[in-house]
C-alpha cells in the first residue's frame, strides 16, 4: 500500500482535530491554521486524485483492524479525489473571498469558533465524499448540518437565528427521513457497509422479495437528502440562510454543502442501491419532476426578489432543480450532467456571493436592487466578476454554465419522454435566468445621477483595497473559464470516475 | 393477512406510528419547544426501531458476566452501537436547537416561528 | 492561402477592440486613425481571404472531443462577410463624425471592433456550435452599444433586447442539440446533415424543434411577435442601429436562419411539412406588421427599424420556400437589403446628427437645405418599394420567383403580402420624402435656418451606397449568379 | 433606329432632370434660408421656353421617326438576369407616341403662359419633360418589366406635377394619387411574377406568349393574377375601384397639367391593360372567364358612376376629372369584350378622348387663368366675354358626346357594335345601353355651360362683356385640338382601318 492512500483519512481527521485545536487559539491563529488545514487537504487531495489517474481504479481503506463487513471503510476512485479536490478548492477561496466581512461581522471573541465550524465542516465533507459506510455517512451527515447552522447563526442577528433554526428543522426533518431509510436498509440486509448492502439488495431484487419496502427505502432516502439539499419545494429556510450569514458562509453553504448531501445521494444510487434498481423505482421521475419545477420556480422567485444576495440565493434553488433534474433522466449522461453541474453551480455561485459582496461593498453595504445603480463602475473587477458569473450561469458560452446546459441538453435528447419537458424547462429556465441576472447586470452598469453619487457618497473600491477578495475574485474567474473552455478532461474524468463508482 | 402481519410485528408498527407522530411535530407546530420535543420523539421511534432489529426472541444482551458464552447467546450488538451514536447525536442537535430557541426567546419574547418570521420583516432586515 | 487567416479575421477585432479604452491616444484623431486603420485593415484582410477563397477549415479550439470552435469559409459564409467587411470601415468613418457628440467613444468603439469580430465569427463557423457561440457573444458585445446613451429609455430597449435575444437563443440552442445528437456531424454541409437512420420515426419531434429553433434564431431578425425590440433599440446612437439593427444582428439572425434550415436540417427533411407552414405564416404576417407599424411610426429611426421588421421578413421569407431558388433570393436580398437600409439609416442619422430632430413631421422643408441627404433618402426609399432600375426590384424579384416556383399556396399569400408591404413602404418612406422636398404653401423657412447638409465623411458612405443601389440594380446578373450557384449546391 | 428610341426617351428625361438640378445649384448660391430663387427676368423666362420647346419638339420629331418608319427594336441591357430592358415598335407604339406628342407639344406651347400665374416653372418643366420621355419610354417597352418599370417611373415623374401649389390640398391629392397608382401597379408586379413564370416570354407579342403547357392546373391562380393586374393597371385608368386619385387629383393640378395627366397620363394604364391583356396573356386565356364578368361590369359601373358623379359635380375641373374616369372606362370596356371591332372603337376613343379631354381641360385652365371662375355657376355668360373659347368648348364637348358626325360618335359606334357582336352575352345589349346613358348624361353635364355661357338669361344681366379672349399662345392649341376633335371624325377612315389592323393581329 501506498502512502498516498493514507491521504483521504488523514485529511479527515486533520480537519476533525484541526477544529478543537482552533478553540484554544485566538481568532487570528485560527484563521491561518484554518486556512493551512484546507491548503493542506488540498494538495492531499491532489496527490489522491493524481494516484486514482495513475492507477485507474479505486481502492479501499479500511479503518482499524476490523475487514468487511464489520469495519469501517473508506472508498476512494477518481470522482470521490475530484470531488475532494474541488470542495477544498472553492472552500478555500471563499475563505479568502470572505476574510473582510469575516472580520466585520463576527464578534472578535467568537471568530475562533468560526474556524471550528468550517474545520468541522470541511471533515464531514470529506467523510460524505469518501465514506464507505452508510451509518458513518449519516453521523456526518448530522456533523455537516450542526456545523452549518453554526456558520449560518455566527453572524448574530434575527435574521440569521430565524434561518438557521428553520435550517435546522428542515435538515433535522432530513436526515429523520435519512436515518429511517439506513435503517430500513440495514434491515432489509443487515449491513451498514455499502458495497455489502448493494450485494444483498441485488439478490433481493433478483428475487422479487422485499420489492415495497425496497422501494419505500429509496423513497425515504431520496426525499430525505432532496429535502436537506433545497430541492424545491423544501427550499424555505435557503434565502435566508444564504441571504443573511456572512459573507464565506454562504458562498460555502450554496456551493458545497448542498452539493456534499447530492454527492452522497449519487453514492447511495450507484454504491448502494444500484443505479438500475433506483432507476426501475419511478423515484427519479419525482426526482425530475421537482428538478424541473424547481428549475422554473426558483427562477421566478428571484424574479420578484429586490435583495441581491437573496436573489442569487433563490438561483440555487433553480439550479439544484437542474441537478435533480439530470438525475432524474435516469441515465449515465444525465448523471454525468448533473456531476458536472455541481462542479459547475459550485464554481459560479460561490463567485457570485463573492462578487455581489463587492457590489454591495461599493454601495453603502446595501443590498438593495436599487442601490447598486452603477456599482459596475465603483468597483470594477467586482462588477466583471458578477458579468461573468451571470453570464455563466444564463448559460453563456464559453463558462461553465454553457457546458453544463449542453450537457442537459445531450442527456435530455437521449431520453425519449422526458425529452420535451427537459428541454422546454432548459429553454424557458435560460430566459428566466436571463431575466434576473442580466437586469442585474444591466443595472450596476448602468451610471448613478450625479445628485444621488454625491448624496450617497458610495466608496469607490479598487483591487488594493481588498487584495484578499481580489484574488479570490480573479481565481474564481479562471475557474470559472477553465471549466468553460477545457471541459472535455473534466467530463473525461466523470465518466471514467463513474464508472468504477459503483 | 396483512393486517396479521401488522399485529406480529406490532413493535415496528409503533415505531413508524411513533416515527410520524414526531415527525409531523416537527414539521406543523408552531411553537419551538414543541417542536424539538418532535423532533425527539421522531429520533426515538428510529432507535427503537433500531433496538428492535437488533433484538433476537429470548437471548440477553451483549454484555459480559459470566465469561464469553458463544456468540448464540446475545443479540446483535451492532444497532445497539448504532442507537447509542444515534443518541449522541440527537442529543448534539436537540441541544444546539434549544440553544437557537433560547436566542430567539431572549430577542423576540416568544417560541412562535411565524411570530418571529413576521417580526423580522416588521424589522426589515 | 493558410487557413488560419480565418481566425486571424476573426480575432483581429477582439484584439484591435479591446486595446481601444486601454492605448493612450493623446487626442480624438489619434483614436480615430488608429479605428479606422484597425477596421480597414481587418476588411483587407478579409477580402483577400474572400478572393483567396481557402477551403480548410481552422479548429481554435476544442470544447469537448466533437465540439470545437473551427472556421471555414464557404459560400454563404463569403456572402455575409463580404457584406460585413465591405460595411464596416464605411460605417465606422460614418461614425466618427456621428459620435462626436455622444461621448464615451472609447468604449464605443471598442464594442463596435469588437461586434465586428463577432460578426466575423458567424459568416465563418463552420460548425453550428461555433455558430451559435458567436450568436450568443453578438447579442453581448452589442448590448453596450444599445445602452450607450445610458438613458432610462436605452436601458430598458437594452434589456428588452438582451430579453428577447437571449431567450431565442434558449430556443437555438435546443435545435443546435438536436442537430449534434441527430446530425452525422455538427458542420454545415449543403443539403443538410440529418442522419435520417437516427431519426427513425421522430420525424414530427425533429420538425417541433426545428420549428423551435427557427423561432429561437428569428428573434434576432426581429419576426412578429417577437420584434418589439428592435424598434426598441432604436434609441441606438445612428452608426448601430444602421450596421447592426440593420445589418450585422439582424442579418445575423437571419444567416443562421439560413443555416440551420440549409445546412443543418436541410431542406429536403423540412420541405411541404406542417413545419413548414408553422414558419412560413408568422414571416408572412411580419412581412405586413412590419410595414404597417413604420406607417404608424412618427420618430424617423423607429420607422425606419419596423421597416427593417418588415424587410428582415422578406428574407426568412425566402428561406423558408425551402428551394434552391428561395435561398438565392434571400441572400441577395440580404445583400441588398443591406445596402438600402444603412443607406436610409445614415441619412435619418445625418439629420438627427445636425438638427436634432428625429420626429416626422419636424422634417417640412428639409429637401431644399439638405438637398443631397434627402435625395439619397429618396432614391433609398425608392429603392425599398422595389422600383426597377434599384437593388430593391432585383432581390424581390428573385424572391418572388422562387415564390411562384414553389407553387405553394402560401407562398402565393406570400407573394401578395410582399406587395401590399411594397406598398405601405412606398407611404412611409416617401411621404417624408415629399414632406421634405414640398412642404405645404407658405412654409416658413427660417425655421430650419441651421439646417444644412453634412461633411464629406458623412456624406461618402451615403454616396457610395447610392451607388451601390444603382449598380446592383443595374447590372445583378453576376451577384445573382454566384447566389444562385450557392442554392444549387442545396438538394 | 433603335437608338432614336433610346434617343427620344431619353433627352427629355435628361433634359428635366438638368433643369431640377440646375435649379438645385441656383437655390445652393441663394441667399435667405429659404434659398428661394428670385423669380427669373422675362428674358430668363423666354429662354427656359424656348428650352422646353426645343427639347420637346426634337424629341418628339425622333420619336415619331422611330415609331412610323417599321418595327424596331433595340435592348439596352439585362436588368435582370434573362430580363433585359428591352424597347421595340408597333402599332400600339405608334397610336400612343403620335398622341403624347401632340398633346405634349400643345400643352406646353399653353402652359407657357398659363404657368404664369403659377410660378416655380423650372420646377414645373423639370418634371413635365421628364413625364413626357418617361411616357415615350413607356409606350416603346418592348415587354412587361421595362413598361413597369416605366410605369413606375412615370407616376413618379408625374406627381409634384399635381402638387405643385403647394396647397394643403394639392399635396394630399398628389399623395392620393401617388399611392393609388403604387398600389396598382403592385397589382400589376402582382400578376408580372406569375406571367414570367408561365409565359414563354415576357415581351409583347400579338396574341400573347401563355404557355397553356406549363399554365396547366394553375388557370385558377393565372386569372387571378391576371385580373388582379386588370385591376392595378386600371387604377391608372381610373377604374372602379381605385379610381378615387382621379378627381382629387385633376382638379389641382395646374391646368396644362391636368390637360396631360387626364389626355395621356391616366391612357398609361389602358396602354399597360392592352399590352397584357392582348399582347402577353392572350384574349383567349380570359375569354368567357369570370374575369371577363367581372371586368366588364367594373368597366361599365364606371362608365355609368362616372357621368352620374360629373353630372352632380359643381367645380369644372373636377366635372372633367369624373368625366375623365367615365370616359376612360368606356375604352376598357371596348378593350374587355374582347373582339376586334369594340377594340378598335377603344383605340379610336383613346385618340379621340386625349384630344377632347385635353382641349376641355385647357379650356377651363383658361376660365381660371382669365377670370379665376371655377364653378359651373360662375361660368354663365362667359361666351360674352370669351366667344371663341366658348366656341371650342362647345366642339370640344359635341365631339365627346358623340354627335355625329363629331369624332366621339365614330368610337362609340365601334364600342356599341362591337360589345353586340362578341357573344359576351347579356352584356352585348346592357352595354350599349349604359354606353348610351353615359352619352346622354355627357350632354347633360358638358352642354349647359355652352347655354348658360351664351345664353344667360336673367342672371347674366349685370354681367360684364368686356372681351377677355385668351392670347393666341393659350388660344391656338386649344383651337387646334378642338379642330381636331371634329376633323378626325369626319374623316375617320384611316385612323379605323390602322387601328383594325391591330385589332386584328392581336385577335
Amino acid at each position: 500500500m501506498e502512502f498516498v492512500q493514507n491521504f483521504p483519512f488523514f485529511s479527515i481527521i486533520l480537519s476533525l482535530f484541526a477544529g478543537p485545536l482552533c478553540s484554544i487559539l485566538n481568532g487570528k491563529w485560527a484563521k491561518r491554521v484554518n486556512l493551512a488545514v484546507i491548503t493542506i487537504i488540498l494538495a492531499m487531495s491532489s496527490a489522491v486524485l493524481a494516484f486514482t489517474l495513475r492507477t485507474g481504479d479505486s481502492y479501499v481503506y479500511m479503518m482499524g483492524h476490523f475487514p468487511a463487513p464489520w469495519g469501517n471503510e473508506i472508498r476512494v476512485g477518481m470522482l470521490e479525489a475530484l470531488m475532494a479536490v474541488f470542495f477544498c478548492l472553492i472552500m478555500l477561496l471563499c475563505m479568502i473571498g470572505g476574510v473582510l466581512e469575516r472580520e466585520r461581522e463576527i464578534e472578535s471573541t467568537k471568530q475562533n469558533l468560526y474556524y471550528i465550524m468550517v474545520n468541522l465542516l470541511l471533515s464531514s465533507l470529506l467523510a460524505l465524499i469518501y465514506t464507505n459506510d452508510l451509518f458513518t455517512a449519516y453521523v456526518f451527515v448530522e456533523i455537516n448540518t450542526i456545523s452549518a447552522c453554526g456558520l449560518i447563526m455566527i453572524r448574530q442577528n434575527g435574521r440569521t437565528f430565524e434561518a438557521a433554526i428553520r435550517y435546522m428543522i428542515m435538515s433535522l426533518l432530513g436526515s429523520g427521513m435519512l436515518l429511517l431509510g439506513i435503517c430500513f436498509l440495514y434491515d432489509l440486509t443487515g449491513h451498514l457497509l455499502m458495497s455489502n448492502i448493494k450485494e444483498q439488495v441485488a439478490i433481493l431484487n433478483a428475487s422479487g422479495q422485499y420489492h415495497m419496502p425496497l422501494l419505500i427505502t429509496v423513497g425515504l432516502i431520496s426525499v430525505g437528502i432532496a429535502i436537506k439539499s433545497a430541492l424545491f419545494p423544501f427550499h424555505a429556510w435557503l434565502p435566508d440562510a444564504y441571504g443573511y450569514s456572512t459573507l464565506s458562509s454562504a458562498a460555502i453553504l450554496s456551493s458545497l454543502v448542498s452539493k456534499g448531501y447530492i454527492f452522497l445521494l449519487v453514492k447511495i444510487f450507484y454504491r448502494v442501491i444500484g443505479f438500475d434498481i433506483v432507476r426501475d423505482s419511478k423515484i427519479i421521475n419525482v426526482l425530475f419532476v421537482f428538478g424541473v419545477i424547481g428549475m422554473i420556480m426558483g427562477s421566478i422567485s428571484a424574479i420578484k426578489e429586490s435583495n441581491i444576495r437573496r436573489m442569487i440565493a433563490y438561483s440555487s434553488v433553480a439550479q439544484i432543480g437542474y441537478i435533480y433534474m439530470g438525475f432524474g433522466f435516469g441515465t449515465e449522461l444525465g448523471m454525468i450532467a448533473s456531476l458536472y453541474h455541481i462542479i459547475s453551480h459550485a464554481a459560479t455561485k460561490s463567485l457570485l456571493f463573492v462578487a455581489a459582496s463587492g457590489i454591495t461593498d461599493a454601495s453603502g453595504d446595501s443590498t438593495d436592487f436599487f442601490d447598486l445603480t452603477g456599482a459596475g463602475y465603483r468597483n470594477k473587477l467586482a462588477g466583471i466578476a458578477f458579468t461573468v458569473g451571470a453570464l455563466s450561469m444564463v448559460g453563456f458560452p464559453l463558462f461553465t454554465g454553457f457546458i453544463s446546459k449542453l450537457l442537459f441538453a445531450q442527456a435530455a435528447v437521449d431520453s425519449y419522454h422526458k425529452l420535451l419537458p427537459a428541454l422546454i424547462a432548459l429553454a424557458v429556465s435560460t430566459i428566466l435566468n436571463t431575466v434576473y441576472f442580466m437586469k442585474t447586470v444591466i443595472r450596476i452598469y448602468t451610471p448613478e445621477k450625479r445628485e444621488v453619487l454625491a448624496k450617497k457618497q458610495y466608496q469607490v473600491i479598487t483591487m488594493k483595497d481588498q487584495k484578499w477578495k481580489s484574488a479570490a475574485l480573479v481565481c474564481f474567474i479562471a475557474i470559472n473559464l477553465f471549466f468553460g473552455l477545457y471541459s472535455e478532461p473534466v467530463v473525461g474524468l466523470l465518466e471514467r470516475g463513474l464508472k468504477i463508482f459503483a | 393477512m396483512n393486517l396479521a402481519n401488522l399485529f406480529n410485528n406490532y413493535e415496528e408498527a409503533v415505531a413508524m406510528i411513533l416515527f410520524g407522530i414526531g415527525f409531523s411535530n416537527l414539521l406543523l407546530q408552531k411553537n419551538l419547544i414543541k417542536k424539538i420535543i418532535g423532533l425527539n420523539i421522531m429520533d426515538t421511534a428510529v432507535y427503537l426501531f433500531l433496538a428492535l432489529k437488533g433484538y433476537i426472541e429470548g437471548r440477553k444482551a451483549p454484555i459480559v458476566v459470566n465469561g464469553v458464552q458463544s456468540v448464540e447467546a446475545y443479540i446483535n450488538p451492532i444497532p445497539s452501537g448504532l442507537v447509542l451514536t444515534g443518541i449522541v447525536v440527537s442529543v448534539s442537535v436537540t441541544a444546539l436547537m434549544l440553544s437557537l430557541t433560547i436566542r430567539l426567546y431572549r430577542r423576540y419574547h416568544t417560541l412562535d416561528l411565524d411570530e418571529i418570521s413576521t417580526r423580522l420583516k416588521k424589522e426589515g432586515l | 492561402m493558410n487557413s488560419v487567416i480565418l481566425v486571424i479575421v476573426v480575432l483581429l477585432p477582439f484584439l484591435a477592440g479591446a486595446l481601444v479604452p486601454v492605448l493612450p491616444f493623446k487626442n480624438r484623431r489619434q483614436m480615430m486613425v488608429y479605428v479606422e486603420s484597425a477596421v480597414l485593415l481587418n476588411s483587407v484582410l478579409a477580402i483577400a481571404m474572400l478572393i483567396a477563397q481557402p477551403q480548410d477549415s481552422f479548429v481554435l479550439f476544442r470544447f469537448t472531443s466533437d465540439l470545437t470552435l473551427s472556421f471555414r469559409l464557404d459560400g454563404m459564409g463569403t456572402v455575409f462577410a463580404a457584406i460585413v467587411s465591405v460595411l464596416w470601415p464605411l460605417a465606422t468613418l460614418y461614425s466618427f463624425e456621428y459620435m462626436k457628440h455622444e461621448g464615451h467613444e472609447k468604449v464605443f468603439f471598442a464594442f463596435y471592433v469588437i461586434t465586428y469580430g463577432v460578426t466575423m465569427g458567424i459568416a465563418l463557423a463552420e460548425d453550428v456550435v461555433t455558430m451559435y457561440c458567436f450568436y450568443e457573444m453578438l447579442t453581448l458585445a452589442t448590448l453596450p452599444l444599445i445602452m450607450h446613451t445610458l438613458t432610462r429609455e436605452a436601458i430598458l430597449a437594452s434589456r428588452t433586447y438582451l430579453y428577447y435575444s437571449l431567450g431565442g437563443a434558449a430556443f437555438a440552442f435546443i435545435g443546435v442539440i438536436f442537430i449534434l445528437v441527430y446530425g452525422s456531424t455538427p458542420n454545415f454541409i449543403p443539403g443538410g446533415v440529418l442522419d435520417l437512420a437516427k431519426v427513425g420515426d421522430r420525424t414530427n419531434l425533429l420538425l417541433l424543434i426545428y420549428v423551435l429553433c427557427f423561432f429561437g434564431f428569428s428573434v434576432k431578425t426581429a419576426m412578429w411577435p417577437f420584434s418589439k425590440w428592435l424598434p426598441q433599440a432604436g434609441v441606438a446612437p445612428t452608426p448601430v442601429t444602421a450596421l447592426l439593427h440593420a445589418v450585422a444582428v439582424v442579418k445575423a439572425g437571419a444567416f443562421t436562419v439560413m443555416r440551420i434550415t440549409y445546412y443543418s436540417f436541410g431542406t429536403e427533411f423540412l420541405r411541404g411539412t406542417w413545419a413548414q407552414t408553422v414558419v412560413m405564416i408568422p414571416v408572412i404576417i411580419t412581412i405586413v406588421y412590419g410595414c404597417s407599424r413604420a406607417l404608424k411610426e412618427t420618430h424617423i429611426k423607429r420607422r425606419l427599424a419596423w421597416s427593417t421588421v418588415s424587410n428582415l421578413s422578406y428574407i426568412l421569407f425566402g428561406i423558408v420556400l425551402m428551394s434552391p431558388l428561395g435561398l438565392a433570393g434571400a441572400l441577395s436580398h440580404m445583400i441588398f437589403h443591406a445596402t438600402m437600409k444603412i443607406c436610409s439609416f445614415f441619412c435619418a442619422g445625418s439629420v438627427i446628427y445636425k438638427t436634432g430632430r428625429e420626429y416626422i413631421h419636424q422634417l417640412d422643408g428639409f429637401g431644399r437645405r439638405m438637398p443631397k441627404v434627402f435625395a439619397i433618402f429618396t432614391i433609398s426609399g425608392l429603392a425599398l418599394m422595389g422600383v426597377p432600375g434599384l437593388c430593391g426590384f432585383v432581390s424581390k424579384w428573385n424572391l418572388v420567383k422562387a415564390a411562384v416556383s414553389s407553387e405553394n399556396p402560401l407562398a402565393y399569400v406570400g407573394i401578395g403580402a410582399l406587395l401590399v408591404s411594397a406598398l405601405l413602404t412606398a407611404i412611409y418612406m416617401l411621404t417624408i420624402s415629399i414632406r421634405a422636398f414640398f412642404p405645404e404653401k407658405g412654409f416658413d423657412y427660417s425655421t430650419i435656418q441651421d439646417v444644412e447638409d453634412p461633411n464629406w465623411m458623412m456624406l461618402l458612405p451615403l454616396v457610395i451606397f447610392t451607388v451601390a443601389m444603382f449598380v446592383f440594380g443595374l447590372h445583378s446578373g453576376p451577384v445573382l449568379s454566384g447566389l444562385e450557384s450557392i442554392g444549387a449546391l442545396m438538394r | 433606329m433603335g437608338a432614336l428610341i433610346i434617343l427620344s426617351a431619353a433627352l427629355p428625361i435628361i433634359a428635366g432632370a438638368l433643369l431640377l438640378l440646375s435649379l438645385t445649384a441656383e437655390r445652393r448660391c441663394a441667399k435667405g434660408p429659404a434659398r428661394e430663387v428670385a423669380e427669373p427676368s422675362a428674358q430668363k423666362l423666354r429662354v427656359l421656353h424656348l428650352q422646353v420647346l426645343v427639347i420637346l419638339s426634337i424629341s418628339a420629331l425622333l420619336a415619331m421617326t422611330a415609331a412610323w418608319s417599321g418595327e424596331h427594336e433595340i435592348t439596352l441591357f439585362e436588368l435582370i438576369k434573362g430580363i433585359p430592358v428591352y424597347f421595340h415598335t408597333d402599332g400600339i407604339t405608334c397610336l400612343f407616341v403620335t398622341l403624347s406628342s401632340l398633346v405634349w407639344l400643345l400643352s406646353g406651347i399653353y402652359s407657357f403662359v398659363y404657368m404664369k400665374h403659377e410660378g416655380k416653372e423650372k420646377r414645373f418643366y423639370g418634371f413635365y419633360l421628364m413625364s413626357y420621355g418617361v411616357l415615350l419610354g413607356l409606350s416603346f417597352s418592348g415587354n412587361l418589366v421595362t413598361m413597369y418599370l416605366f410605369y413606375e417611373l412615370l407616376t413618379l415623374a408625374s406627381m409634384p406635377m399635381v402638387l405643385h401649389n403647394g396647397s394643403r390640398e394639392a399635396i394630399m391629392a398628389a399623395l392620393k394619387y401617388l399611392f393609388y397608382s403604387l398600389c396598382g401597379a403592385y397589382l400589376g408586379l402582382f400578376g408580372i411574377y406569375f406571367l414570367y413564370q408561365y409565359c414563354d416570354t415576357l415581351a409583347f407579342v400579338p396574341g400573347g406568349s401563355l404557355n397553356l403547357g406549363l399554365a396547366q392546373g394553375k388557370e385558377g391562380i393565372l386569372l387571378l393574377a391576371v385580373f388582379l393586374m386588370i385591376l392595378g393597371f386600371g387604377a391608372k385608368a381610373g377604374m372602379l375601384p381605385l379610381h378615387a386619385w382621379l378627381p382629387a387629383a385633376h382638379p389641382v393640378a395646374p391646368s396644362p397639367a391636368s390637360a396631360v395627366l387626364s389626355g395621356m397620363i391616366a391612357k398609361a394604364g389602358v396602354l399597360a391593360t392592352i399590352r397584357v391583356v392582348f399582347y402577353v396573356v392572350g384574349p383567349d386565356f380570359i375569354r368567357g372567364t369570370w374575369v371577363q364578368t367581372v371586368w366588364m361590369t367594373l368597366t361599365l359601373l364606371t362608365v355609368f358612376m362616372g357621368s352620374m358623379m360629373a353630372y352632380r359635380e359643381r367645380v369644372l375641373k373636377k366635372r372633367l376629372a369624373y368625366s375623365t374616369v367615365s370616359q376612360i372606362s368606356y375604352i376598357l370596356f371596348g378593350l374587355s369584350v374582347l373582339s376586334p371591332t369594340a377594340m378598335t372603337g377603344s383605340l379610336l376613343h383613346v385618340v379621340f378622348h386625349s384630344i377632347i379631354k385635353c382641349s376641355l381641360f385647357l379650356i377651363a385652365g383658361i376660365f381660371i387663368f382669365q377670370c379665376r371662375k371655377t364653378e359651373v355657376s360662375e361660368l354663365a355668360g362667359i361666351g360674352k366675354r370669351m366667344p371663341k373659347t366658348l366656341w371650342c368648348y362647345t366642339f370640344a364637348s359635341l365631339a365627346l358626346i358623340g354627335i355625329p358626325p363629331a369624332s366621339g360618335f365614330i368610337s362609340k359606334w365601334y364600342l356599341a357594335q362591337g360589345a353586340m357582336e362578341a357573344g359576351v352575352g347579356a352584356f352585348g345589349w346592357i352595354g350599349p345601353v349604359i354606353l348610351l346613358i353615359s352619352a346622354l348624361l355627357t350632354a347633360g353635364y358638358l352642354l349647359p355651360i355652352t347655354l348658360k355661357g351664351f345664353f344667360p338669361g336673367r342672371e347674366g344681366a349685370g354681367l360684364s362683356v368686356e372681351n377677355q379672349e385668351p392670347v393666341l399662345r393659350m388660344l391656338v392649341p386649344v383651337a387646334i385640338l378642338a379642330a381636331l376633335a371634329v376633323i378626325l371624325g369626319l374623316f375617320p377612315n384611316l385612323l379605323v382601318s390602322f387601328f383594325s389592323q391591330i385589332a386584328g393581329t392581336v385577335m
